[in-house]
Parts: structure tokens; C-alpha cells; sequence
């Protein structure tokens, strides 16, 4: 017996309990990620070589290892040191650093694909720096920035069951727990693979429609 | 009103422009011209405070350009400085570099009212009036990809006297042009030439153009000046075996002068 | 607590099963992008299909799914049974070459369309105009962006763990439950991925400039 | 016929589990313990001269083990009803009770599942799909509050640094984990209070029932020879609670 | 040579070519002029094959272009057909569209051995021939990243001569090149026209070089042919207003005819 619809149907809401789950800790890992990008960004542009450099090594270790090693270390190490995470903050502030190395350099492509011409345009007009960035260089930064930081928000999305690891009941924790205590796995993970498709069917048109109404480039 | 003294300019290793003196009187029509490459854009971007120099000394209205004074010695010119002589220039680019995402009007009225404070009624006023001189009062409220680029270089132009400076720079404000849109930006800047007393500086390959417009010709080669007087002088009698062989190639590649 | 030497030699032979996932899926991904970017460019309707579905599956579930059938459910089918290696380099190659696909035919693509119509001036077959032209162009464009693909492949490898593939990372939770320390383990995983993507990205780079060369200041 | 395809082999592929002292991995990688000395020996007996051990997850074992990708499990997968109606066991090898880890003292006075369930801010940690889990759920722990941890070792931290208030686990595992860590402020409660002993055998896949005979067999003849006591008594297993029970009792016991 | 009929192009709703007629005798130079979106471009990129036509029908040396024969019928052409057809025209864009990553030889001989399976031996001596024809014998190992405009497009033209095609298109040649750098090309296309007697089309912005280049001269507007004689004709004596206002405006801008 390779499929049993019945059993499928009775595990669908203890999945989607999971889904929640997922979500949450994607769309929180995201705005940790887009906010410490930001800041990853603007130190790696400081003309202080101390403060450029370090950042920049910061950035490349993090994203030079595997997620799931550092979310051991967040959650397993680091009450070592005194700092006590519950799961879920843990498992959204290790994503939301991982994904931040990705974000600072979608932010560093927006704002290079600014034409040169534009801040000369700006200075011509005896703009200062910060009107500069308001008025003229951010507003045509951000659009295009748009495509590329959605594509990342699923790849978060994907990587959500790396957060088991560290006790998160997200989706997949719950379909293997479905299926450890039923020995069934074809349901479960099907279900889950479906899940996250039908997800991600649904984000791949809304970035296409995100692609094309701010003409930015994918991953 | 313009003093350019022993200025120097490299890029890395390579000297673009070394040792240059010219001055411009108020009010004066100047046209650099000169082969590919001789450092033309380069003066203009550096009146324009987008380059930085490497050696010499640039006076703009009686005040150093590049420079300070600070406890009575001069010393390099800092943001705010350079912020302060910048409102004596406009500069008008070869690729108009407009706001994309702004419409004409507010291409117009945005340093305006950012850098001088002026209410947005005055802005706008002022602004209709310079689309109206350059002919364009019924786009003020279009976004710049939806006009051609004889349209575009005219609003860039607005937008540069919008910020009424007192000397006017342009690069090359028609080669980006297509040859039947040209000369409605040129309508426009012969008549900014005679109306008003601005003092300008233009970057030109167009020799006609530049012999009706400037009451000077300066001919650069190599970052120096080779040769400079009235067009009639430069066009039509040059002295320089170098200004001759340039314009007989320009003259054999179908333009007149 | 015990034998250090011995316990990191453990970590050394995941190690090199890392390094082997990493080299092999790589491969295996290079080719599978290659093919898949092709066919997405294709004037073949029914390849453009083909590659399209491969590609928005793969990246649309998440690796561990795509793991988790290619070992689990497809010996059920009786079609065949992978090794876990064969399963992770399957699944890793699989999944990154989806990615890689894309950036394949966005590479293609940014050669810019001038090039095709010179080709068509000088009467090339479309072979020839591939072969020739484009992807000689367009490879110093992917380069950099599979350099970012390797690594993340690499990073990948540590899921691997989940189907009992001894990896670095399941060596090193076997070094944990058998020594009871975690510190000693972690970190040395840490250095050594950060060591490998610094390979691989250092690697890449020269690649880079030797793709590039004569060619620069043509974009 | 199976047991001739893996003569012929000449060596047979278990899963065994991450968890001292059924399994133990010396540091150079040389698997031991009680289950895979046990597996080994029988094997060995049945013409098989050597075990191929691939260290699983619990989750991942009967998968394994369905898929065809190891020929038996030796890992203190203990039996019950459900899982006896997922594989085929031999008969019994390795027995355990249930036991607690807790702070020193037992401050909570856990001595059972239903205690941990009585108690609304208590949080229990176990592994996936063990029989720990299901027996707090079966208990009346909430969902919510038992934790699936993903090893021992993490387990151990986690009620080290405060994160749960129990982690349970069979007694011997517990003991080497608890001898490991050295650590003065937890202890032991061990056994559970309601909860049954517990064995597991070795399991194979559902077609292989030949292969399965074959290896009781021979394993009963080590239990007569005493061999069998002598391979798992210096790891803290009993020998005579596996003797003195059955696989039809066990796989009937809820 | 070349007989286009009832020819019509549309890109989406914009129909751009609309009812054309024309044909070109073997060895005739032609040259195409008319405000910009006319259709020149199109044009030629609709003859080499790099559009796709709308309606109408086009022979080149004697067989239609986008269409074979079948089964008796006519049907549209397939890459086959129009691979063999493309053995009859070359093109130079406005462009160069150089191979960048090929050097200057491989540029020119790349075609020649790939599509006519040419020995290496034998393209590169008609490649020499070539390059010395353009005046760059010395750049062969070259890579076009090295060259300057003015060289890009001689080279870009021996490229397109290297395959012998009976007819030869350009589409602005210079047109994106610094004007001391026209002269050169112009130089080289004059010696073409005079010494072969391929048939030529040529669409160009320079209307002193149209009427030295060209036997006729077609006036495009709006997609059609508003006017086409010899150059002394269209440029001294045009017939229809549309031409004399588009040769004003472009007088106007500097240039003479
Ligand atoms: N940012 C830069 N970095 C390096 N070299 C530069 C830079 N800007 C200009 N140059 C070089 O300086 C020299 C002068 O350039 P410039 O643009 O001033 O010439 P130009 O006279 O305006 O030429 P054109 O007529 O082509 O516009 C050229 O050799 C150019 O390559
Ligand atoms: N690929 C395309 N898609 C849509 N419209 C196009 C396309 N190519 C050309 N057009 C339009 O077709 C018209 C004719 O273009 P074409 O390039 O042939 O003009 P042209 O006479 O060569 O002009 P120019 O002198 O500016 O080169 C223009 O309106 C142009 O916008
Ligand atoms: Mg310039
Ligand atoms: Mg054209």
C-alpha cells in the first residue's frame, strides 16, 4: 500500500499547525535579515579600513558555513556564554544573520545600479548627501531591489526545516513526528513537498509580477 | 569670472589635463572644441566640482574654487565650501541625466526647493516659465521616458536655469541626440545665448554650431590648449598645423563649418 | 573525555565526504544547468517545457524533500535504489543545478542581442552560434555567480547528515554524543567550511580572470 | 533467498542508532556496543563474516529498513505494537526500562509520565519518535510540552541550561550520558513508574522473514551458551530479562 | 538583385512598413535617408533576414527570401532555406556588433571556415587581403577591445566581405563613431563602392556621403517611399515638400549636402 488518502486527510491540520509555524519564523527571519543587511551594507561601505574589513570577514564566514551548524551554536553554545534563546528567536535571529550577508549585497547591487550619472545630476543641483539619498538615489535603488529580496524570503522559506534541529516545531518537525510515531512517511513528506510547492508556485508569479513591475534582476 | 591657473589633472598614472590657464570674462560664450579624448569633459566636470583636482588653482567669482581660507592660510576646499560655489554653476550633460523617477516639473522645481528653500508655488511658477522658453509647457507633468531626447536635453536645460547660476556648463548636449532632434535643442540655446547674460561654457563637436554660438573658440589637444580667438580666427584661418589637420578631417567627414 | 587526535581524524573522514559531496554535485549540477539553461532558451517548445518544470520544481521544494524521495520513495517504486552518496550528490547536483540553470540562461541572455544578430549576419547555424559565440561570452558571466552556487552547494552538503550520510556535520554530532563536548566539534566544523568556501571562492576568482582575459573593457 | 545473497556478499548492512551504550563509536571509528556485538556475533554464526553499520536517526531507520537500504536494524529500537506491525523482529536482544533525567534532588518529584502531565509548566524533552514520546503523549503530556529533541547530547544541554525540567530516555542511556557529562546537579530517577520494560530485537525488512528465522535461531543458541550474557553485561544490559520474555509478548504489550 | 513587393512589417499593433515596393539592380549603390523610425533600419534587418515580415514578398537573386516552394505551393521559409539564402547578403551595423572575445583574424575568418568550410590557411590569406584592403594589416592579432571606433568598423566591414556576398548592407556605419574617426571609414566605403561592383545598400544620416556613395537615393517616411532618384535630384531638386522640410532641418543642424 503506497498511499493512504484517509490517513493523508487526518494529518493535514497537524501540518498546517507546522505551516504557521514556518511562516512566522520566515517572514520575522526576513525582517531581521533586511534590517541587519542594511547595517552589514553601510559598515562594509565605511571609509574606516578597520570597520570595512571586519565586516566584510564577519560577512563571509557567515555565509561561507552551513546554516544548520550555526543554529547549533546559537542554540546549543551560546547559553554557555549566558545567552539563553527560546527556539524560535533563536532559530529566527540565526536565519535572519545567515540571510543578512545575502540582503547586504542586494542592497550594495541596488544602490550600484544607480547610474553614475544620477549622483552627478544630484551634485550639479547642489544637492547634499542626505537629500541626495532621498530624493534621488534610494528611490531608484529600492525598486529594483524588490525581485531579488523576495527570491531570498523563499529561499528562507525552504530552509525553515533546518529549525528542528533546534526544537522548532516548524512543518517538517511535525510531518516527521507524524511519521515516527506512525511509521508512515510517504504521506507526510509528500504532503510537506506539496505544501512547500504549492508556496512556492504561488511566490514564483508573485515575483514574476514583482519582476515586472519594478524590472529588477533575479538571483 | 572664471580663472584657471597651472590647473593638473591624472587619472592614476595618466595626465589628462597639465598645466592649463585660461580665464572666461563674465558674460562670455566659450566653445572648447578639440579631438576625442583632449580633456574637454574633464574641464567642465571639474568647474563643476565632480572631479577633484590634482594640482593648480581655480577662482569662480573672485573666491577660490578648490581651495579655503583657514585661520589665513589656504588649505583644500571642504563639502560645505565647494556646497557655497556650486550655486554659481549649472552644468547641462550629454545624456540629460534627468530624474527618472520624477516628472519634468519636479525635475525642475526640486533643487530649488531643496537647496535654496523656495515654496513650491514659486518653484512651479518659475519652472512654467522655463518650459514655456524652452517650449515644452504642456509635459510638465510626463515622466522623462515618455519624451524623445531633443525633449529630454531641453527640460535638463530648464532644470539647470532653474537654479538661476551665473555660469552655464554644457557637454556635448546634442550628441546623444538623433540629427533631426538636434536642432531644436540648438534653437534653444542660440536663443539662451543672445537673451540672457549668462556666462557659458560648451563642449562641442558641432562646428557650425560652435562658430554661431561662442564669441571664443578655444581648441584643446592633449589636456592643453593648442589655439584660441574668435571663430571667424579659429574656423576660417587657423594658425596651428594641429587645429588645420583636425578641422580638415571634421570638413572631409561631411560637416561644414 | 578522551582522544582528541582520534576524534578529529573523525571529523577529517566526514570531511572528505563533504569535499566529495561538494566536487561531485558540483559536477553534476554544472552539467544538469547547462543542459536545463540550454533547453530553457531552446526554440523547441516541448524542451523549453521540459526544462522549465525541472527547474521551478527543484527550486520551488526544499532539498530536504527532494532528499527525501530520491532516497526514501524512489526505492519504493523499484526503479532505483540510490547510495547515500549517490542519493546526496543526486539531490545536491539536482537541486543547485536548478539554480544554476537560471543563471545559465541569464547569462545567455545578457549577451547582448547584437552578438546574435552578427551571428545571423555571417550565416552561423545555431549550433555554431552557441558553440562560437555566446557561450564564450556568456560563461564569464555565470562564473561568479556559480562560484555562489558551489558555496551554497557546500553549506547544502550539511543536510546530507539527515539521511545518515557521514558528513562533516553528522561526524561531528557523533563526536558530541560520543565525547559529551560540543564546543570542540562545532568550531572545528565551522573552520573547516569556512576554509572550504574560501577554496572554492578564491578558486573561482581565478577561473574568473582567466575567462576574462583579453577581454576586458567590453562591458 | 536472502540469507544466501548475503553469504555470498559475504557481510550484511545494519542501522544502528547514535546512542551510548547500545552503540558505541571509538575514536577511530570502530562501531561497537551492545546491539552491533550482538548482530555481529549471530551474523558471524549464519556464515556472514562481517556487519556493514551505518549510523541512522531513529526516524530515518524504518525507512531505512522499507526502502531496502540496510538488511536489519540492531539499535535498541524497542518493540511495540505498531512498529511489530512495520518490521520483523527477531526475538528479544537488548531490554530497558525507562528512566528521567532531572536536576539533582528532583525538585518536581517526577517518578512517572502522568506526574509530567499533572504538572502545567513542566516541559519534557525526548527524541522523535522514540518510545519516550509516546509514552508521555499516551500519559496525557500535551503536545506542546513534550519537546523532540534531536540527540542526547542535546537533550542533556537543554536541561542543563534550563530549557526543559526532564529528559527521559532508556536507564542505560541515560547513566552513560549522565557519566559523560560528569555533571553533579543532575540525576537519574530510573525506573519510570508505569511504564514497561521494554526490548528490542533486531528488525528486518517484512520479506525477509526467512532471513529472520535463521538469525532467532542462532540466537537462541548463543543465549543457551551463554555467550549472549557475556557480550552485553559489561555494557549494563541484563541477559536474563531478555531470556526470560518473548517477542508475541512484547509486540502484544500497549 | 533584390525585388521587395507589397511589403509590410508591424511590431505589435505599430505597423512600421506599410505597403512597400521597390527593387535594386545587381551592382546598384543605394542610398536609404528619412527622419528617424522611418523604417531604414528595419529594412535592411527585414533583408538580412533578422525581422520577420508581416505581409508582401521579397526576391534576392532571383528566389524569394521568406518563402519556398513546397509541394508546388509557396510556404513560409525555414532556417534551411533561409541559411542558403543568406549566402547572397552581408551586413555591418551601426554598431560593429565585433566578436569581443575573438581578435581582429578570428573575427574575419570565423564565418568563412565555419559556414563555407573554408581551410584555415585559405581565411586567413583573404582575411590578410581584407585587413589590408581596410588599412589594418598591422591589428590582425589584435583584440577588438584594442581598436578604436573608427578601426572597429573597417574591421566589422572586411568581416562582412570576407563571406562574398553579392549584396552588402550598412546601417549607419558611422554614425557611433567620433567624428575625426568618420573620415576613415568613409575612405574605405568610397574605394568599395568604386572598385566592386556588388550591390549596396546603405541607410546613413550624412547626407554629403549619400550623395557621393549612392547611384539612387530612396527618401523614407512613415514606412514609404516618398521620393527616390539620383542623389543631384533628391538633394538640389526634391518634388515633395516632406523631403524639403527634412533636408531644411538637417542643413539646419550644421551639416551640407
Ligand atoms: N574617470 C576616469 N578615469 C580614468 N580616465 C579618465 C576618466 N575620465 C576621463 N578619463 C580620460 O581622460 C581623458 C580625457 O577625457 P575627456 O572625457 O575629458 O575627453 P573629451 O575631450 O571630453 O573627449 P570626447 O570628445 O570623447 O568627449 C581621456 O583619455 C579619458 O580616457
Ligand atoms: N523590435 C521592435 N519592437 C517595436 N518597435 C520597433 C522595433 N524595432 C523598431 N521599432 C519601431 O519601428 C519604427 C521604425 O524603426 P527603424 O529603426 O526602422 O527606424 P529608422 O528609420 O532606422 O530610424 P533611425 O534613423 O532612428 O535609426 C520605429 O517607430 C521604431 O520605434
Ligand atoms: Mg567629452
Ligand atoms: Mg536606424
Amino acid at each position: 500500500m503506497f498511499w493512504d488518502w484517509d490517513f493523508a486527510i487526518s494529518i493535514t491540520p497537524t501540518l498546517l499547525q507546522g505551516l504557521k509555524i514556518t511562516i512566522l519564523a520566515t517572514v520575522l527571519g526576513a525582517i531581521v535579515a533586511a534590517v541587519l543587511g542594511l547595517v552589514f551594507a553601510i559598515l562594509r561601505r565605511s571609509t574606516n579600513r578597520l570597520i570595512s574589513r571586519t565586516t566584510g570577514f564577519v560577512v563571509e564566514f557567515i555565509r561561507g558555513t552551513p546554516l544548520l551548524v550555526q543554529l547549533y551554536f546559537i542554540f546549543y553554545i551560546l547559553p554557555d556564554f549566558g545567552l539563553r534563546l527560546p527556539p524560535l528567536t533563536a532559530g529566527v535571529i540565526g536565519m535572519g544573520l545567515h540571510y543578512a550577508t545575502y540582503f547586504s549585497e542586494v542592497y550594495r547591487g541596488g544602490i550600484e545600479s544607480v547610474a553614475r550619472g544620477q549622483w552627478e545630476a544630484a551634485r550639479a543641483g547642489n544637492l547634499n548627501p542626505r537629500q541626495t539619498w532621498v530624493h534621488v538615489i534610494l528611490p531608484q535603488a529600492i525598486p529594483p531591489m524588490i525581485p531579488a529580496m523576495a527570491n531570498y524570503l523563499l529561499a528562507m522559506f525552504k530552509e525553515t526545516p533546518l529549525l528542528t534541529a533546534i526544537t522548532v516545531m516548524e512543518m517538517m518537525s511535525q510531518a516527521r513526528s507524524v511519521a515516527n510515531t506512525s511509521y508512515r512517511y510517504v504521506e507526510p513528506m509528500t504532503l510537506v513537498g506539496v505544501f512547500f510547492l504549492i508556496i512556492s508556485i504561488f511566490s514564483v508569479f508573485g515575483l514574476r509580477w514583482l519582476e515586472r513591475k519594478f524590472g529588477g534582476r533575479a538571483r | 569670472m572664471i580663472r584657471v591657473q597651472d590647473l593638473r589633472k591624472s587619472f592614476g598614472t595618466l595626465t589628462v589635463i597639465d598645466g592649463l590657464n585660461f580665464e572666461v570674462k563674465k558674460g562670455e560664450k566659450l566653445a572648447l572644441i578639440g579631438p576625442s579624448g583632449s580633456g574637454k569633459t574633464t574641464i567642465l566636470r571639474i568647474l563643476m566640482t565632480l572631479e577633484t583636482i590634482s594640482g593648480g588653482r581655480i577662482e569662480v567669482a573672485g573666491e577660490p574654487l578648490y581651495h579655503m581660507q583657514k585661520n589665513g592660510a589656504e588649505v583644500p576646499a571642504n563639502e560645505a565650501h565647494l556646497h557655497k560655489m556650486r550655486r554659481h554653476i549649472g552644468m547641462v550633460f550629454q545624456h540629460f541625466n534627468l530624474f527618472p523617477h520624477k516628472t519634468v516639473l519636479q525635475n525642475i522645481t526640486l533643487a530649488p526647493m531643496l537647496t535654496k528653500g523656495e515654496s513650491r508655488a514659486n518653484a512651479d511658477k518659475r519652472a512654467g516659465e522655463l518650459l514655456e522658453m524652452v517650449g515644452l509647457s504642456d509635459k510638465a507633468g510626463h515622466m522623462p521616458s515618455q519624451l524623445s531626447g531633443g525633449q529630454k536635453q531641453r527640460v535638463a536645460i530648464a532644470r539647470a536655469l532653474a537654479l538661476n547660476p551665473e555660469i552655464m556648463l554644457f557637454d556635448e548636449v546634442t550628441s546623444a541626440l538623433d540629427p533631426e532632434l538636434v536642432e531644436e535643442v540648438l534653437i534653444v540655446m542660440k536663443r539662451l545665448a543672445s537673451e540672457t547674460d549668462m556666462t557659458m561654457l560648451l563642449v562641442t563637436h558641432e562646428m557650425s554650431f560652435a562658430s554661431d554660438f561662442a564669441d571664443r573658440v578655444l581648441f584643446f589637444d592633449k589636456g592643453k590648449i593648442v589655439e584660441s580667438g574668435p571663430p571667424e580666427q579659429i574656423f576660417k584661418n587657423p594658425q596651428e598645423e594641429r587645429t588645420r589637420t583636425f578641422l580638415r578631417k571634421i570638413i572631409a567627414a561631411g560637416q561644414h563649418v | 573525555m578522551g582522544d582528541w587526535a582520534g576524534y578529529l581524524t573523525l571529523i577529517l573522514q566526514g570531511a572528505w565526504v563533504t569535499v566529495k559531496l561538494t566536487v561531485m554535485g558540483c559536477a553534476l549540477a554544472l552539467v544538469v544547468a547547462l543542459i536545463a539553461g540550454l533547453g530553457r532558451v531552446s526554440h523547441v517548445a516541448v524542451l523549453r517545457w521540459i526544462s522549465t518544470c525541472y527547474i521551478e520544481f527543484f527550486r520551488g521544494t526544499s532539498i530536504f524533500v527532494q532528499l527525501f524521495w530520491i532516497y526514501f520513495v524512489l526505492p519504493m517504486t523499484g526503479l532505483w535504489s540510490p547510495t547515500p552518496m549517490q542519493a546526496g550528490v543526486m539531490a545536491l547536483g539536482l537541486n543547485v543545478g536548478a539554480y544554476g540553470a537560471e543563471v545559465v540562461r541569464g547569462a545567455i541572455l545578457a549577451v547582448p542581442k547584437d552578438q546574435y544578430e552578427a551571428c545571423t549576419a555571417v550565416n552561423l547555424t545555431r549550433y555554431q552560434k552557441m558553440r562560437h559565440i555566446i557561450l564564450p561570452q556568456a560563461l564569464p558571466l555565470m562564473l561568479p555567480t556559480f562560484g555562489n552556487n558551489a558555496i551554497e552547494l557546500l553549506k547544502a552538503t550539511a543536510v546530507v547528515s539527515l539521511i545518515s550520510l557521514s558528513d562533516m556535520t553528522f561526524q561531528a554530532q557523533i563526536v558530541r554524543s560520543q565525547t559529551g563536548n560540543t564546543i570542540f566539534p562545532f568550531v572545528t566544523i565551522l573552520i573547516l567550511y569556512f576554509i572550504m568556501s574560501l577554496l572554492i571562492s578564491t578558486g573561482m576568482r581565478y577561473l574568473e580572470r582567466r575567462a576574462t582575459r583579453g577581454l576586458d573593457g567590453v562591458r | 533467498d536472502k540469507l544466501e545473497d548475503l553469504r555470498e556478499q559475504g557481510f550484511a548492512r545494519i542501522a544502528i542508532a547514535n546512542e551510548p551504550p547500545f552503540t558505541s563509536v571509538a575514536s577511530d571509528g570502530k562501531v561497537s556496543g551492545a546491539g552491533p556485538d550482538v548482530a555481529r556475533e549471530v551474523f558471524k554464526r549464519l556464515g556472514i563474516d562481517d556487519v556493514e553499520a551505518s549510523i541512522s536517526e531513529y526516524g530515518a531507520m524504518i525507512p531505512s529498513l522499507q526502502a531496502g537500504r540496510v538488511d536489519a536494524v540492531t539499535a535498541g529500537l524497542f518493540m511495540k505494537p505498531e512498529r511489530c506491525a512495520a518490521v520483523a523482529y527477531s526475538q528479544p536482544i537488548l531490554c530497558d526500562a525507562e528512566a528521567l533525567l532531572v536536576p539533582a534532588g528532583n525538585p518536581k518529584g517526577f517518578e512517572s509520565y502522568a506526574d509530567i502531565a499533572a504538572d502545567d509548566s513542566a516541559t519534557m524533552g525526548a527524541p522523535g519518535g522514540g518510545t519516550e514520546e509516546k509514552l508521555a503523549l499516551d500519559a496525557g503530556v500535551p503536545r506542546d510540552r513534550v519537546i523532540v529533541v534531536p540527540d542526547a547530547q542535546s537533550g542533556l544541554k537543554m536541561l542543563q541550561d534550563g530549557r526543559i525540567d526532564v529528559y527521559s530516555l532508556p536507564v542505560l542511556s541515560l547513566n552513560d550520558l549522565l557519566a559523560k557529562s560528569g555533571d553533579s546537579n543532575l540525576e537519574v530517577f530510573a525506573p519510570v513508574k508505569d511504564a514497561p520494560v521494554y526490548c528490542d530485537g533486531a528488525a528486518f525488512n517484512q520479506r525477509d522473514t526467512d532471513l529472520r528465522d535463521a538469525f532467532d535461531v542462532e540466537l537462541a543458541k548463543l543465549k543457551e551458551s551463554g555467550e549472549f550474557a557475556a557480550i552485553i553485561e559489561p555494557y549494563g544490559f541484563s541477559a536474563e530479562a531478555a531470556i526470560s520474555t518473548d517477542r508475541d509478548t512484547l509486540c502484544a504489550q500497549e
